[in-house]
């Protein structure tokens, strides 16, 4: 079992997802309409392919959302 | 009459700027954007809910009509409006931004010594600031000095629908102004949009007092009214105010021996 | 929206009166009631004026746009009113009554128990009575009694444009009252007007604040978007007022540890 | 020389208007836009003609005005 | 200092009078008296209690410190109010008078009509008449005339400690007194009390914001320096109110180069 | 009644502090200082104006009753602030301070930026700060935490004499308050001193309206009595407020059928 | 039994009191404190003793109290 | 003549005065009510006799006046 920090939790996974976009896929996440940082640095969606992951890494996952 | 309101080059031709925060719902928000005739509406971002990860509210808003402006909503201090900033323009690719810094959960107020420094850091970094501050003179002319697009005073405490009640700094702040003034946060009623208009504010941002209305479409368009009314009025010069009775009728010609 | 005001069974789709003293020119009076919208306007009696006996406004006014509410101004008791009444009905046919009795020719309150009194006899004579009267709660009440078509409170003295310096009795006068309330006179801005509005008067009356406006008839439209925005915030039903804040961004899923 | 009271005025005049609707020739006061009152009674704008006048008599000539 | 108030031919040096209504314990009221520095004091009749005859509220009041007023509370017209009076009189053998005419027992507004015509009575039968009225100038002035000893405007309604609800109406009235302005009713703290005595009223008349006070005695006597403070900035003429800051330090002398 | 207001361990029993600016001449100005029962006065730091060099208004105030609070007035950003503190230390010996930093002359508004700053490098000289602040809780926060003696929120624009125009900011400043909240600036009359007490703030300082008033002795007198007035009603608790009106007089006993 | 209609509620007395001043007593109301009406007419508290009393009159008895 | 910058302006002296005590007397500055600054220094009332003054110094002379 590996661990990535997704959102302030902790979660587990068998197999490590390979890229980002790969988690967005397993967590069912549209991928269009997230923003994400990986360990603080932002991750623009074009590279959400190309982004590998490891494991423990924190991950954010933003969206919009109703605000005033 | 050509009267657009213009914000970092960008002209407008409603005063009335709309938060999509607590509608009922993604519909009764979308038509409370429409009828309030705006053309921005600010969004906020938040992590994904995990549990639910596809409620996308932004479906629901028209990104040909509405120019969004990502606030930063939550952030305690300068690094994390920064942060947040950053993420919304990686997000949206738009530069422009509602600054919101509030240390404290209970009233939400904004930290000006904060709210400065990430404005600073941000203008620098190219954001189109439109940071939101007590009803403080001093803090508007420094945020301006340091290249803000418009300063956004609060009316009273966000959400507390209680209006105006910062009405002698706001005076103050419009009279030496070089950026647009919002009035921003605390408008509860359309008379209280309208008297900040007929002031000479710029124009108004209007969240809960129209998602928290019983009607919030019948609201909406009554804030867009009462905007246009305010303004107006400012453009067409109040008369003058006075102590004593001044007769509506004429004085002359009264039916007497 | 099927939202008609009711005054002695005749509709009216605008809830905004207009007096039509004090205007620069007939021209400019017209063009004002025009862009208000209304469909009422008062009107005074008056001596003609000999050495100038044919100045007549009236021609300005397109009578089948507009009902003209004759007014008893001038008048300085019962007997003077009921005089005028009687004179106005004569030289117009009409029987609606805007009725005034201010005894003080420097402050232009109304007099209540002349008014009353004036009341109670143009009443038997069959006119529809509009009386103009402090906010008083007792003695609207007493018109009711008496059958007046509307009760007329004032704001503040006539022409001060002070606002709606009554509040508190004007919210006493509404939740008591069995005909329409139109809040007269002092009303100086379109704010003042939407707040009446909003607070559930059925209709405001304005003249000084729009004839005396640096430009009348862009006045006389905010006036007219200030009162349908606060009629429209009445029926809409306001958000709450708080004391602390209340956020309007979400409360959950902020970007912290 | 006779006398009528016009609205608070005397006037005077060599030979007395017949009617009210003379008076208001004579005054070039267009009848269409005013009512009277003769001593206290209101004229009604059809009986301008028939109305007589004789001298002293109190006249009230009035108008619509612009009020608020 | 001599700044005696004089109230037909009597002379207070308190501008303070108290109700005694709503008071927990006799002796809660006795003590708030005395602290308050009163010189008179309201009073109500009402119908013996068959079952409780003998509380007797009186036994607590030193009338050789304290005046009594009686009031004609209860009343809902000039009749039941004349009745009163003379039943006031008999028991006490005194002429001063608060007349109150109430017709509404919800808002217990005063009755215009039916006070004036209970004060022209009364004062014909020898009695000193103090009339509780709403903020009507008008009126104020009709009362003047029919020889009232002072005029009792509202501030706001009786009991509910709002404050001064009505002041632009009580200038006027003060500007136009040729009697004593006593403000009564809805003054709910000392702040009230002085802004009423600062405007140049010459009495206040206060009850519940004391008898419901949680400490009601030290609250009377904060009412006592509220009216001194007032009526001495009155007298001592206030510095003028100005829209700019004026510094208070010297703008010279400054350490600079 | 033990009710001291203690500032960084000193005790007062006056809980109003008189500013010295504006006298007509130093009689008066000591005279007033009497009048008012204040235990500490401020006092300005200027150049020694060389043409009239022994003008020494310190030799009419008595040190041993009157504790001197100097201030920074002039200063418009922290450094020179913290110079005039050091030399107000020289000069006098007293390590209090009033904290003033006002770049703008006109408005003389307080810079919140640099008033923290100054505050923070005073606080660790050893002063005791009391630091004049715009209305803002946040600031007001950040300045307890980094150590003053008290916050001095300003109730309206210095020397304005317009009054609480800050009350619902000055009431969350109250609320969240660890240390003494002396509010400051603008209060023109006795009944604004005494709302701001009733408010539950600690102190009030005051100036220009004894200073300006037309008799400023007996004006100080109106303002010691206004404050003692609203202290007293603080700790009294005051009576609810009430929408609706609430009889002062019993609503049985009623002389009727 | 005869009854008097005291305070708006009657009243029975097996035997009709003489006087006001003897009905207070029996009421054990403190003549001092209090003013009455007979049938409307006001009654002084010198009068009490010599106020006679007869069947089914309306008698107010009225007294101060606390009062704004 | 030799200059001493006091109070921000320019004042001409045909003799330097030797101490700031001097300085105080010769313009005629009672002592005990100021404080002073030379060269953006702080020097406190026990040591006026000692500060020695040299040509072009800035002095300030500093007092408590009325302020709010």
């Amino acid at each position: 079992m590996t661990v990535l920090r997704i959102n302030g939790e902790d979660k587990h996974f068998e197999i490590l997802p390979a890229t980002l976009a790969n988690l967005l896929d397993l967590m069912k996440v549209d991928a269009a309409t997230v923003v994400a940082e990986i360990d603080g640095q932002i991750i623009k969606k074009d590279d959400f392919d190309s982004a590998k992951l490891s494991a423990s890494q924190k991950i954010e996952l933003i969206r919009l959302v109703g605000g005033g | 009459m050509n009267d657009k309101l213009i914000i970092a080059g960008k002209e407008f031709d409603s005063r009335l700027f709309i938060g999509t925060g607590k509608f009922a719902s993604n519909k009764i928000m979308a038509d409370a954007i429409e009828a309030s005739g705006t053309q921005m509406v600010t969004v906020a971002l938040r992590r994904v809910d995990i549990e639910n990860p596809n409620d996308n509210m932004l479906a629901a808003i028209d990104r040909k009509k509405y120019l969004l402006l990502p606030n930063t909503s939550g952030a305690r201090n300068a690094d994390e409006a920064v942060r947040l900033a950053r993420l919304a323009r990686a997000a949206t690719g738009i530069t422009w931004l509602k600054l919101e810094v509030t240390p404290d959960p209970y009233y939400l107020l904004p930290d000006p010594v904060e709210t400065l420094k990430a404005a600073e850091i941000l203008v620098k970094e190219g954001f189109v600031v439109l940071p939101y501050i007590n009803a403080d003179p001093v803090l508007a002319k420094k945020l301006q000095d340091a290249g803000v697009a418009t300063v956004m005073p609060l009316a009273s405490p966000i959400g507390s629908n209680q209006g105006l009640k910062t009405k002698s700094a706001i005076e103050i702040i419009i009279a030496q102004a070089t950026v647009p003034v919002i009035v921003d946060a605390g408008l509860g009623m359309p008379s209280h949009a309208a008297e900040a208009m007929e002031m000479g504010a710029d124009a108004v941002l209007v969240n809960t007092a129209i998602a928290a209305a019983k009607n919030p479409v019948q609201m909406a368009d009554a804030f867009k009214k009462a905007v246009q009314a305010g303004r107006q009025a400012f453009l067409a010069g109040g008369a003058e105010v006075k102590q004593q009775a001044d007769a509506s009728s004429p004085l002359t010609g009264f039916l007497r021996e």
